[in-house]
């Protein structure tokens, strides 16, 4: 696969917290690299000497292998006083980049892959929803996706019916918005930042930007690496490996909308890196 | 929307977009195949393929899903449905 | 061993490891298969990946008479048909919906999945009682080397490892790799049974130790 | 009873396991494992200067091997679990409770090292890990010619507590379960018991439960 569009996008690297002098060797994309904090603290990421373009920001080191157009995409609420910042900490997963990023957008496996936490049957049943790619953004967005869930909160004695947004700013990243049942009219704010480092293999960083005064922190750590570890075995497992654009070999419903929207923009943006073209 | 009775409907897809591609064409007609759903292509040009399509609605959704990604080489921009009588020999 | 699959049976796992209301992974020439057992008993043989979104059903789950995936539910029949889309509770799936099957034997204990169409059943291996499975690191060649035998047209190989005769069900496996199904003449002892299958861990470090060999340069 | 707890630790949740099945409330200190390293800081290291987890604390007792916690766990609320006094069946559950050390460290350090980047050499983790698989696989299978389920007698002890989850999770290192058809017949039936608890990686069995119904118009 000639290296596509996704070459000038930014990627995470590392988490801000963990930077250390002595450098962490790690790749992008097929090609090796380094990042380390600099004599300053600055981080630095390099590529066989050559020092790439970097940013700080959303807890994570950001780092890009072409020349970034656009500045690294902007999560208004990581500004906003009141929240909690939490650094999930790296989990890597055999599989495309592109397929962690669609499987995150997916809520119709909650019932079976992340079953009494998410979704429990027989609540299975996706109801219609919205989504668009913002032509100004550029960015894919899934608004007004509701679903049953056994246990919204900790301290949460029933179900409820959460409201979920979807945002697709970067191939590999995306931002979810969800209700956040200590603050109506807030959303908390859940992103799954990927860093590919092959078509098939990629680190995923898990980010939370929450409205929570009585969890701690290692708890707010602990309940999204359950849920990302829930779905890794299914990431692990899925045939091809490779993110099929051309979804002659499958059977998408309503219910994967968000899925189908996503794989169009990349589609259309030549972000194939991690897909699989022709459907085999 | 859970109930037991499955509505069919008539209606006529238009796909409108790149999608002058003799691979399309035969794609459409194999994904609608896979879904069970009767259809007959009523136009196939540059820009736009209109077919009839009879069937529950959640089928013919999937089609619509399945179509609106389609084939590498095919760029659909737009699919529209809209209500057909009964045009599918249904 | 046959060359060509087509129209060919594979022993790919025994009766006694596929209980009711159970699914397992195994591989055939015609590539992997989700072989699964409904409550009622019946085994039935599909394609290992969901046709929805490519999830490897081997990983679902068996409730009733239904194969489902675990990724979202859906749920097959015996016949690979589509019998339920959990988002979509009010479709009825149509029959047009499905997974690819394949034809599935249980003969003497061992069950048979069927590549292409073979106009034969499977062997009867009269007499033969199923003792266990296992999975060796070497190819058929190297195997026949260390039992000293050849196997036949089915597969089917007899060597006599210390007093015992044991006989050997080869299936071919990706790379080198080779599913043995262990096979006793009679039911034997419960020690006799263990030193059996002691024979066989053994006989098949031998194989691999051989396979080590020729594959090095 | 406190357990200093890591999520995705196997062996951390040996012990929820047990105190599940044994009917034990444990109260759950959550240790920032992952990515804080909060197990080598000096807090837990005073409590355990190997720095690893789980702990268990009850009272003045400290224990750090998840071995002795569930063999303390068993013994204080569930004597069934610890297994028969025979020698045979006593020396069986040894055998187990320390070959459980090398799943520890050969699938769970190929697990480490696949999903959260710790160093070794996956290589040879794999390939000892397969050699455990096989050496589990064969002592079940002879353990069901004499008519047993479980690795000690027909009914379960901590020695399978022991042995489940790393052997559940190795494909989380890149390790099949495909080739073991003794071993998978075993899962099943712990995770079939009545009070058995899941991890994440170890899905839920559905088909235990017949497939629910939705009445219409209840959304």
């Amino acid at each position: 696969m000639t290296q596509d569009a996704m070459i000038d996008e930014w990627y995470p690297v590392g988490l801000v917290s963990r930077l250390d002098g002595n450098g962490r060797k790690t790749a992008l994309m097929g090609e090796p690299i380094e990042v380390a904090s600099d004599t300053d603290g600055s981080a630095r990421v390099t590529s066989k000497g050559r020092v790439l373009p970097v940013r700080v920001r959303y807890g994570h080191v950001w780092a890009s292998l072409g020349q970034p157009q656009k500045e690294l995409f902007a999560i208004p609420e990581a500004d906003q006083p009141g929240r909690r910042f939490v650094d999930v900490g790296v989990v890597r997963v055999r599989c495309s980049p592109l397929r962690a990023v669609e499987n995150f957008l997916d809520i119709a496996h909650f019932p079976f892959v992340h079953t009494d936490i998410l979704g429990s049957e027989p609540h299975t049943e996706v109801q219609n929803y919205k989504v668009e790619i913002r032509e100004d953004a550029d960015e894919v967005w899934a608004t007004q996706v509701k679903f049953y869930q056994p246990q919204a909160a900790r301290s949460a004695s029933g179900g409820i019916t959460t409201e979920y947004m979807y945002r697709v700013p970067a191939p590999t990243c995306s931002v979810l918005y969800k209700t956040c049942p200590p603050r109506p009219g807030e959303w908390d704010v859940i992103t799954l930042f990927v860093q590919p480092l092959a078509e098939d293999l990629c680190d995923v960083w898990p980010w939370m930007a929450l409205f929570d005064d009585e969890s701690s922190m290692t708890d707010l750590i602990h309940f999204q690496q359950t849920i990302f570890l829930q779905d890794r075995s299914i990431l692990e497992n899925q045939i091809p490996r490779l993110l099929p654009l051309d979804p002659g070999m499958e059977i998408p419903t309503r219910a994967d909308l968000t899925s189908v929207a996503y794989r169009r923009w990349l589609k259309r943006r030549g972000y194939t890196y991690g897909a699989q073209l022709v459907a085999q | 929307m859970t109930g037991q009775k499955q509505d069919q409907l008539h209606e006529r897809m238009t796909i409108r977009g790149a999608v002058d591609s003799a691979s399309f064409v035969p794609w459409i007609r194999r994904h609608a195949a896979k879904l069970g759903l009767r259809q007959e292509i009523r136009h196939a040009g540059p820009g736009r393929i209109e077919l009839d399509v009879a069937g529950p609605v959640e089928l013919i959704d999937m089609l619509e899903m399945g179509c609106s990604l389609g084939p590498i080489d095919v760029w659909v921009e737009t699919i529209t449905r809209t209500p057909a009588a009964g045009g599918t020999g249904g | 061993m046959l060359s060509d699959p087509t129209g060919s049976w594979t022993p790919v796992v025994l009766s006694a490891d596929l209980p009711p209301g159970t699914v397992v992974p195994a591989r055939t020439p015609a590539g992997p298969i989700a072989l699964w057992r409904s409550a009622s008993g019946r085994p039935s043989a599909s394609a290992d990946r969901c046709p929805h979104r490519g999830m490897r059903l081997s990983h679902g789950f068996v409730r009733g008479e239904t194969l489902s995936c675990i990724y979202h539910g859906w749920s097959y029949g015996q016949a690979g048909n589509c019998l339920r889309i959990p988002a979509h509770p009010g479709l009825a799936p149509p029959e047009t919906i499905r997974v690819a099957t394949h034809p599935v034997e249980e003969v003497g204990g061992v069950l048979w999945v069927g590549v292409g169409e073979p106009a034969t059943q499977p062997p009867q291996l009269a007499g033969l009682v199923p003792l266990r499975s296992l999975q060796a690191r070497a190819g058929v060649a190297a195997i026949e080397a260390a039992a000293g035998a050849k196997a036949d047209a089915d597969g089917l190989l007899e060597t006599t490892q210390g007093s015992q005769k044991i006989h050997l069900l080869l299936a071919c496996q990706e790379r080198d790799e080779t599913l043995i199904h262990v096979l006793l003449e009679g039911e034997g002892s419960v020690a006799e049974r263990v030193a059996a299958s002691r024979a066989v861990e053994a006989l098949r470090r031998k194989a691999e130790a051989l396979e080590m060999e020729r594959d090095a340069p | 009873m406190k357990l200093y707890d890591y999520i995705l630790s196997p062996s951390c949740y040996k012990v929820r396991l047990m105190a599940a099945l044994a009917g034990v409330k444990l109260d759950i200190r959550p240790v920032d494992f992952h990515p804080g390293l909060e197990h080598r800081g000096p807090e837990l290291m005073a409590l355990n200067p190997a720095g690893s987890i789980p702990i268990l604390e009850d009272g003045d007792l400290v224990l750090t091997e998840s071995s002795a916690i569930l063999v303390y766990l068993a013994a204080k609320a569930a004597p069934d679990w610890l297994g028969g006094d025979a020698a045979e069946e006593a020396a069986r559950v040894q055998q187990w409770l320390s070959f459980s050390g090398r799943l520890t460290a050969s699938l769970g350090g190929a697990r480490l090292h696949e999903m959260l980047l710790r160093p070794g050499d996956i290589g040879a983790l794999q390939a000892q890990g397969i050699a455990a698989l096989r050496e589990l696989e064969a002592g079940l299978f002879e353990q069901s010619l004499r008519g047993q389920r479980f690795l000690v007698a027909d009914r379960p002890t901590v020695a399978d507590i022991a042995c489940f989850p790393y052997v559940a999770l190795a494909p989380d290192g890149g390790v099949s379960l495909d080739p073991y058809p003794t071993i998978r017949r075993w899962s099943r039936a712990l995770r079939a018991l009545d009070a058995f608890i899941e991890m994440p990686g170890i899905h839920r069995l559905h088909e235990l439960k017949p497939e629910p119904h939705i009445e219409s118009g209840e959304a």
